[in-house]
């Protein structure tokens, strides 16, 4: 059906597409399992593919153009620069470490688990892929569903309610921001067999007059804000993550919040510039009191799941605020950052399900001890936790330390409010540490068991990772060159 | 000479591999294995750095570049160590003092099962490979990795026994004060990096004129707030003293060779930048001396050995700032080297000291272990002597020369420098008598189990003695030889620039004679005051009163800065989590789907089911239409 | 005549049909009203088809015929929309005794 | 004052008249009685206008057949003025009665400032009224539409069958 | 043409088919057979029109209508559509109408006439043949929604319908009588009607307004709505589910062909009106709907708000707008059509009675949540197209932003209360009425056929979904 041979990026969508929907007519739910698992490794070797592979029959990277609604000028384009490498890479490794990291759950009705996790995962890379304005909408609202599905299906007793408001909140931002595409999509010029283009050249090369900007702005940032989720937008959040499955919190905190930063990246950034110079002071000083006040929020939590979530809106908020500041160095910064806070936080998740499903409880208050009966474990979650707080050598470090110079650069005095987090983080991520881990083991803790080869593993991996990472993360920077770039060129 | 480029890499690598097999093989590895192992590798390290230190002093000082660390277009950093006369001593200091450390643990730590062992030495080798490159990175990045590194691993040790609560809060607390610090070097170097675009030392150091005076007070400023976190000056010097509850040799490690002397590291390696910022000078010594004298008054009411050790050291550590701030910068490095020597010892001695009285720490309980651990006592003897400034030990030289530059800078500095030696010597010798003096206080099975430590531990004890006796003949100053501070020539280059702007005004030897006289006469009797005042010192139960039990609490400072700082954080956070999160924010946005709730109730009632009403509403929906068509 | 009296004569006419269909609650009342309105129409119509025949008679004669026209198809719909009314009120009627539109009222909100 | 105006007012006040008393009035066979006075009226108000087929039609389809309908529907229900529903709200009432009269107040005041308004009608002459042209045009022009509503009738008979048939 | 005599003769066809069809299946087969045969008939008219004269005469009958009729490809499509809606109708709700009462073969005659009407208010060319086409649309429905006698609530609905009704007929009447008054032409022709210079006489705009409230009512436009969630509430649900898509969106088709071809020239003094109406209406449905119990009357309700959605499309009146309606009325219809036929099989129309849904029968579930996410508009469904559509068409009109914003605003609230259901079939449990032949709240009558249908016709809301070019590329192949 696609006029032209299929190239990488669609394999990247395509294959977890096919794959989960043929999950769904899987009769052995034994079988289930290892499919969608092998299916996910196999998306993980195409992204492989996907870092080295050049195409040289487009300007724009990899990509090719179906005319999709042809009299619409939109158009089933896809394509690959340097973040879309990045997040797709993300996005196709961090499944297969939740599938085997989740392996031992098991959850009722497991072919329609594995099923929308694959739709997810597709809908993520079509996000991550599309160059066209309308197609990105499509999978943007495309991964939210089977989210929402998951969450509402397999989450916790609340959920309901909870994955609802989740629904709500996203969708009205996205709808906003459909009113936002429709109208640059109206101020864009004739293509060959319709009068305006929704590809994204078009979009980039569109001329907007400040008014125009200023709000249209603000149509596309508030999706985005609540997808990141920035301050006041934010209290969808956590009780999601608090809700879902373990599984499906990984992908929302560890790929999806993703999606809010890439758009503000691909989208508001190149198209509105006045506009974000106009609002840059508002947007990252919004960032900062995030960062401060989920720091803050993030030492009283009692629940782990909470105080992840938390500190999550932290770090992602101190993303949002390094994009805003257009400065080459944060943005270089905020690069690996999307990485490493996705490969983080699914560590952290991982670690806290484990607890979790041993003892029965993610109250940091009843817990204690679990550093005698699970050495390896704390081990793991020590290195993972002090990467999450940015200690040197490990991934996060590098990223923030970029950002913040960055952000530096843009102004000293956010600077020194934000940085504050660091201080709070220390805090907060040695509260949990201490009261999980150390201490006196109790009743509950007193069942816990070392973690079985394969959790071993995925956690080793996750380790390396962000150890290489920390220590020589200059691929990355060779990897998302052309991205920062071109956004630069724009603020020059 | 290229082959210390070859090798230096070797120095922190070692204690890397160290930290790698003992900590990976830690399940299969024997308590003897894992000792050698950890001692080894540091072993070959101080080596390593004994070659690379003759290959300096012969005039090799170079830059050696691995690899990129982070290189865009907008930054580059360097993995890359800086080899020169200052780095090359520390790399002695700390890979010496160090191994010594690592060789007493062997023994101390024996009862501590194989496992922990190993994770107690690979903690020990991580610490010393963060310290490592703390002190070799050859721009402020580098240095701060290893500045978060020992701040890490004082976390990771001081919790060593995690099973107890008090020795984790100990550990967290150590571990956010240095972040406190962390943020304000962190700043720093921001700072440089928007200004400069970069953070190597020599592009930093080379290009100070285009920094304005408020970037390089602002920097200063922030790298000293830095410093006062890893080096416990005032206000964060409060976790020191709690880090107490890590294993002694790790005190020993932290307090004396390494960690605490990362500031002191710090501000010397950008001397030039404080020197062109005499504001901030002013503020290092006001911050040094006042932290010199509260420590001191404070370690005078202390029972606890280890404690009174650890204000020694806080208040020592005053005096080396002092001296930066004064521009005395050799004076400071120097007192580090003198320091570490005779704090080294006395940690250790201590050490020992509980090893034999079974873990009994508290000094009223002890007494005349004279007779029975006479190495011990005889190598105390000699470290208080040192730390007090007893001539010819090696604390003499040093605190003389700081005392010096204070006095040339101005008189009231050293007038208090003055009587916190006084102090000095008054408390290290009250410990001293009530340790060794007088007679045994303990419990009989205590008493009964006495006894002179093994080998491993007195070896280094002696080693330590001998130099915290003779180390301080490096830098004797040129009223006694001329030429005899050989420290300060070696030092020279790093300095340079400094001295150029600041040429350091030399006082006249009458004075200085006078001062040295009069220094050493009030040290010498405090210390004989002390000492026949505690050496027959008696348990008494009753209470200390004013000034003593304001003393005796640490001034209250724990308390002041629970009720100004903690206190409303925690609060603060409360607030955000019960009223802003719950009631505001959420409270707004299901506000709005009440509202819809509501309206929709409330519009529904239009809906009465009775056509006439139907048809009327529709006629007024006409009529509105037909007002908009015609009449607007 | 000016058109405008017929315009009044008619609107008064349909005005009062509304009228009726507002205030009264029996149906065939009511219905009776909405016979008015469509009256009002028919009138509106031929005077409007025998004013434009006055404009435009002499260009084409035929020209207001389908005014007229228009009015017997309007009657036509009336009748067969009575038969259908008066069925459904006699339905009505049969199962409840009452003609009044407000005595069912199950369906609202 | 023509004739024709004479007579063009009495009609009116004849329609109005019988309008207003078809919802005034209490009971329904009035109200039908009042109506088909109405009609006839209107009737008048055809031939006024020289549109003699729509009078006749007016006649024999309204006044004749539905009216009768109706009368037979109202006695069939032997519905009278007790019987009769009473408006019981009395501000729906008068709501309804401004409502009806400001809709009237709209559209007048709106035609006043119009030029078109002035145009005269042509009263009783003119031949396009006559049966003659009218069938003419019906079965020429409109024999489209005059099949097609045979559809409406067929619609309306089924549903008459429909509605009021017993069920077994 | 082929479809409107069709529509009649087969009507014609059914009402005698009455008396001798015996079984009480027969008369669906032969509605299905009809509808199958009018729809092939209308798409050989459709595809014998320019520019591609595939078969050139395939309007059957060669009648001289004077031009009252006129038949291009837009509206042709959208009796296409119509059509096909109407067959899927049969299909998935012909049973459910044999249960309605014993004159099973009548009310199959009335829908046919029902449709022919459609057709003329599709294709009509002066105000008079839109006059009867409303009516021959509107005066069977007054019947069916009457058809269960001995309900109540069937009788109130016939009797407020039918009164409403007819009053909003005399409406259009007047409108008529003013268009033909003001209109120096004199004639009922729509693409006829002089408008004068500037802004228009007088006698026009009332006519106008007249008519445009009566068309309102029509597609049940706030304010002149009320009857719309009694009627569709109180009448047989089979026949709900007609009148709420196919009926309604023939109001819709009517509305902008009036209002394009004789007022589109003035297309600014009347868009104010439109938008207002158009915010009423969307804030209504939307709204009251959130507040429903009854699934039934729920989608009354959002049947309204819908409408509010299509109206963007008479408020933006460009080709954008055009495909937008047939699209969205192929959207809407589909899935409203597909909901009803799930919600006929309920013995509970409560939300509650759908808990757990997905347990018992999974596939009409799914189908059920697919319809409803079409409805919501989520993407890879027809509905989202349509949505997607109706708002370029606004934006690109290009007055009226704010409409645009509050439309949006009121789609989100309309996720509210459609998903609603979507999280009782799916994250509830079963409620307790169970019926004795174990599946909850469901009759005996799920037949494989059922369950095959709902899935096409869901995989045809998805095929839509992703390529509405299929049927918006039709609106422009020619115009006569």
């Amino acid at each position: 059906m696609f006029g032209n041979d299929i190239t990488i990026p669609h394999l990247l969508i395509f294959f977890p597409l096919v794959a989960g929907i043929i999950t769904f007519f899987i009769r052995k739910d034994s079988l289930v399992k290892s499919w969608s698992l092998l299916a996910a490794i196999i998306t993980l070797f195409i992204s492989f593919a996907s870092i080295y592979y050049r195409d040289n029959r487009e300007l724009s990277g990899l990509g090719f153009n179906y005319e999709w609604l042809k009299y619409m000028g939109c158009s089933f384009s896809v394509s690959l620069d340097g973040m879309g490498r990045l997040l797709t890479f993300l996005t196709a490794f961090s499944f297969p470490v939740i599938f085997i990291a989740t392996y031992r759950n098991s959850y009722k009705n497991s072919k329609a688990f594995y099923g929308l996790m694959l739709l997810s995962q597709a809908g993520l890379m079509g996000v991550f892929l599309s160059t066209d304005a309308l197609l990105f909408y499509f999978f943007w609202e495309l991964a939210l569903i089977p989210v929402y599905f998951l969450c509402s299906l397999w989450g916790g007793e609340k959920r309901i309610a909870t994955t609802f408001k989740f629904f709500i909140y996203t969708f009205t931002g996205s709808l906003l921001m459909l009113i936002g595409i429709i109208y640059v999509y109206l101020q864009t010029g004739k293509t060959p067999n319709s009068d305006h283009s929704f590809s994204m050249q078009a979009f980039h090369s569109v001329v907007l007059i400040p008014s125009q900007q200023n709000w249209l702005f603000w149509l596309f940032f508030i999706a985005f804000a609540v997808k990141m989720p920035i301050f006041p937008f934010h209290t969808w959040q956590p009780d999601t993550y608090e809700q879902s499955p373990t599984a499906v919190t990984m992908v929302l905190s560890g790929v999806m919040v993703k999606m809010g930063l890439f758009g503000v990246v691909r989208w508001i950034l190149p198209m509105f510039p006045a506009a974000v110079a106009k609002f840059d002071h508002l947007v990252i000083g919004l960032s900062v009191i995030g960062i401060i006040y989920a720091s803050l929020i993030a030492i009283k939590q009692d629940d782990l799941k909470r105080l992840v979530a938390y500190s999550s809106i932290a770090h992602v908020s101190l993303m949002c605020a390094a994009i805003f500041t257009t400065k080459q160095l944060a943005l270089e910064g905020v690069m690996i950052q999307m990485f490493s806070h996705g490969i983080n936080i699914i560590g952290m998740w991982i670690v806290i399900d484990l607890v979790e499903k041993q003892t029965g409880t993610r109250k940091i208050s009843q817990l204690g001890g679990v550093a005698h009966k699970a050495p390896v474990l704390t081990i793991m979650l020590v290195v993972i936790a002090l990467a999450n707080i940015a200690l040197p050598l490990t991934n996060a470090f590098v990223g923030e330390f970029m950002m913040f110079a960055g952000l530096f650069k843009f102004s000293m005095w956010y600077t020194a409010i934000a940085a504050l987090s660091i201080i709070l983080a220390a805090v907060y991520t040695l509260n949990m540490i201490q009261k999980v881990f150390y201490g006196e083991v109790n009743t509950l803790t007193n069942v816990m068991k070392e973690i079985s080869l394969n959790e071993k593993i995925i956690l080793g991996v996750i380790v390396i990772t962000i150890f290489v990472a920390g220590v020589y993360p200059q691929p990355f920077f060779n990897l998302t060159k052309d991205t920062v770039a071109a956004i630069i060129t724009r603020f020059k | 000479m290229n082959d210390t480029t070859q090798i230096v890499w070797l120095i922190p690598f070692l204690p890397l591999i160290g930290f790698l097999i003992n900590g990976l093989g830690r399940n299969n590895l024997s308590k003897t294995l894992t000792g050698l192992i950890g001692s080894g590798v540091i072993l070959a390290s101080f080596l390593v750095s004994v070659f690379v230190f003759f290959s300096v002093k012969g005039g090799n000082t170079q830059v050696v570049h691995y690899f990129d660390f982070i290189n865009t277009t907008s930054i580059k950093v360097g993995f890359d160590f800086q080899i020169d006369q200052l780095s090359s001593l520390f790399l002695l200091i700390i890979t010496g003092v160090g191994f010594l450390i690592h060789a007493y643990s062997t023994s101390y730590m024996h009862d501590e099962s194989p496992k922990d062992f190993a994770k107690y030495f690979s903690f020990l080798n991580l610490f010393v490979f963060s310290m490592l490159l703390l002190v070799m990175g050859a721009n402020y990045v580098i240095m701060f990795i290893g500045w978060e590194g020992v701040g890490l691993c004082s976390y990771l040790l001081i919790g060593y026994w995690f099973k107890n609560n008090d020795y984790n809060n100990a550990a967290k607390k150590a571990f956010i004060m240095n972040r406190i610090g962390d943020l304000g070097f962190l700043l720093a170097v921001f700072w440089l990096l928007a200004k400069l675009g970069t953070a190597d030392y020599h592009q930093v150091f080379t290009n100070t004129p285009k920094l304005t005076s408020f970037d390089i007070t602002g920097i200063t400023l922030l790298l000293f707030v830095g410093a006062t976190g890893k080096s416990a000056q005032i206000p964060l010097y409060t976790w020191l003293p709690d880090a107490m509850a890590g294993p002694t040799p790790v005190s020993a490690l932290i307090h004396a060779a390494t960690m605490v002397t990362a500031g002191i590291y710090m501000i010397a390696r950008s001397n030039i930048l404080f020197t062109m910022a005499p504001a901030t000078q002013a503020v290092v010594a006001i911050v040094g001396l006042a932290t010199a004298v509260l420590a001191a008054t404070i370690a005078l009411k202390q029972n606890d050995i280890k404690k009174v050790l650890a204000y020694s050291t806080v208040s020592q550590l005053g005096y080396m700032f002092l001296g930066l701030g004064v521009g005395a910068y050799t004076g400071a490095v120097f007192h580090v080297m003198t320091h570490a020597f005779f704090k080294a010892l006395l940690f250790l001695g201590a050490g020992s000291v509980i090893h034999a009285m079974g873990g009994e720490q508290d000094m009223r309980n002890m007494g005349g272990l004279k007779k029975y651990m006479s190495i011990t006592h005889i190598t105390f003897l000699l470290g208080c002597l040192a730390i007090a400034g007893m001539p010819p030990f090696s604390g003499f030289f040093s605190k003389d020369e700081i005392l010096a530059g204070a006095f040339a800078k101005n008189p009231v500095y050293w007038i208090i420098g003055f009587l916190t030696a006084f102090m000095t010597a008054f408390y290290m010798f009250r410990l001293y008598a009530m340790t060794f003096l007088g007679k045994f206080r303990g419990t009989p099975d205590q008493e009964h189990h006495l006894h002179e430590s093994p080998a491993a531990i007195t070896f280094p004890l002696i080693i330590l003695a001998i130099l915290a006796v003779i180390g301080g003949w490096i830098g004797i100053p040129e009223v006694f030889m001329h030429g005899g501070h050989r420290l300060e020539a070696f030092l020279e280059p790093i300095f340079a620039q400094s001295n150029i702007i600041a040429a350091k005004q030399d006082i006249s030897h009458t004075t200085e004679y006078m001062l040295m006289g009069i220094s050493v006469a009030g040290a010498l009797i405090a210390l004989l005051y002390a000492w026949n005042k505690f050496s027959k010192y008696q348990k008494s139960g009753q209470e200390e009163t004013g000034l003593g039990k304001v003393l005796a609490n640490k001034w209250y400072v724990d308390e002041l800065y629970g009720s100004l700082i903690v206190k409303p954080i925690q609060s603060l956070a409360t607030f955000c989590n019960n009223v802003m999160e719950k009631s505001i924010i959420d409270g707004f946005v299901n506000g709005v789907g009440k509202a819809v709730n509501y309206s929709s109730r409330q519009i529904r009632l239009l809906q009465s089911g009775q056509v006439g009403t139907y048809v009327l509403l529709m006629v007024f929906g006409i009529l509105i239409l037909f007002i908009i068509q015609l009449f607007l | 005549m000016p058109v405008y009296d017929y315009i009044f004569l008619s609107v008064a006419l349909f005005c009062i049909g509304v009228v009726g269909v507002l205030i009264r609650r029996n149906a065939i009342i009511i219905f009776m009203c909405v016979e008015l309105m469509l009256n009002a129409a028919n009138l509106l119509l031929v005077a409007f088809s025998k004013m434009h025949y006055q404009a435009l008679g002499i260009t084409n004669p035929n020209a207001a015929g389908d005014a007229q026209i228009f009015v017997f198809f309007i009657m036509v719909v009336a009748a067969a929309e009575v038969s259908v009314g008066l069925a459904i009120i006699v339905m009505m009627y049969r199962n409840t005794r009452s003609v009044d539109v407000n005595f069912l009222n199950r369906l609202k909100n | 004052m023509s004739v024709i105006e004479i007579l063009f007012w009495f009609l009116s006040v004849l329609t109005l008249g019988g309008a207003a008393m078809v919802v005034a009035s209490k009971s329904p066979v009035h109200s039908i009685l009042y109506l088909i006075v109405t009609f006839f009226a209107i009737s008048g108000h055809y031939i006024l206008l020289n549109a003699q087929f729509l009078a006749i039609v007016n006649i024999i389809v309204y006044a004749g057949a539905i009216m009768v309908l109706f009368l037979f529907v109202v006695m069939l229900m032997n519905l009278n003025a007790d019987s009769e529903p009473p408006q019981k709200n009395k501000w729906l009432l008068y709501i309804g009665a401004i409502a009806g009269g400001s809709l009237l107040l709209v559209i007048v005041a709106a035609l006043k400032q119009t030029a078109t308004t002035t145009q005269m009608v042509q009263m009783n002459s003119g031949n396009v009224g006559l049966i003659k042209n009218l069938g003419m045009i019906l079965f020429t022009d409109y024999v489209f539409p005059f099949e097609i509503s045979s559809v409406l009738f067929l619609s309306a008979m089924i549903g008459a069958v429909v509605i009021s048939k017993k069920e077994a | 043409m082929n479809a409107i005599i069709l529509t009649a003769i087969w009507g014609i066809v059914m009402m005698f088919g009455g008396v001798f069809f015996k079984a009480r299946a027969t008369p669906k087969y032969w509605a299905i057979g009809g509808i199958v045969l009018i729809i092939i008939a209308n798409c050989l008219e459709l595809i014998s029109g320019e520019p591609f004269a595939l078969k050139a005469g395939g309007a059957f009958f060669e009648i001289d209508v004077r031009s009252m009729l006129s038949f291009n490809s837009f509206n042709l499509t959208f009796i296409t559509v119509a059509l096909v809606c109407t067959l899927l109708f049969f299909l998935l709700s012909g049973r459910d109408i044999e249960k309605v009462g014993p004159n099973v073969s009548e009310y199959f005659a009335l829908i046919f006439f029902v449709l022919c009407g459609l057709c003329l208010a599709a294709t009509f060319n002066t105000l008079l043949i839109l006059f009867l086409g409303i009516e021959i649309l509107s005066i069977p429905l007054y019947i069916l929604t009457g058809s269960d006698k001995r309900n109540l609530k069937s009788n109130e609905a016939a009797l407020k319908y039918f009164l409403m009704g007819s009053f909003s007929t005399g409406i259009m009447l007047m409108g008529i009588a003013f268009l033909y008054g003001g209109n120096s032409e004199g004639s009922f022709f729509i693409n006829n009607i002089n408008l004068g210079e500037g802004k228009m006489p007088v006698m026009i705009a009332i006519g106008m307004v007249f008519i445009m409230i009566a068309l309102s009512f029509k597609v049940s436009a706030a304010p002149f709505h009320f009857w719309t969630p009694d009627v569709y509430d109180g009448a047989p649900t089979v026949f709900t589910s007609f009148m709420a898509t196919i009926v309604k969106i023939g109001g819709f088709i009517a509305f902008i062909r009036l209002f394009e071809n004789s007022f589109g020239k003035v297309h600014g003094q009347w868009q104010m009106l439109i938008a207002l109406i158009t915010a009423a209406t969307l804030f209504i449905g939307n709204l009251t709907a959130v507040f429903q119990q009854s699934v039934k009357r729920m989608l009354a309700y959002s049947s309204i708000a819908q409408a509010g959605f299509m109206l963007l499309a008479i408020f933006a009146l460009n080709d954008t707008a055009k495909e937008g309606l047939v699209l969205y009325s192929a959207a809407y219809s589909l899935a409203t059509i597909g909901l009803f036929a799930i919600l006929i099989k309920m013995h509970d129309y409560t939300i509650d009675g759908f808990n757990g849904l997905a347990k018992q029968q999974p596939v009409l579930a799914v189908t059920a949540a697919i319809f409803l996410l079409s409805l919501t508009g989520i993407p890879l469904t027809a509905g989202f197209q349509g949505k997607f559509y109706m708002l370029t068409a606004a934006l690109r009109d290009g007055h009226q932003h704010w409409l645009v914003l509050f439309a949006v605003l009121c789609a989100a609230v309309s996720a509210y209360y459609y998903f609603k259901i979507i999280q009782a079939m799916f994250f509830k449990e079963g409620s307790q009425h169970i019926q004795t032949d174990g599946s909850i709240g469901i009759g005996d009558d799920i037949t494989p056929a059922f369950k095959l249908l709902l899935i096409i016709t869901a995989v045809l809301i998805i095929v839509l979904g992703l390529f509405p070019s299929l049927i918006t590329e039709w609106v422009h192949y020619y115009n006569l």
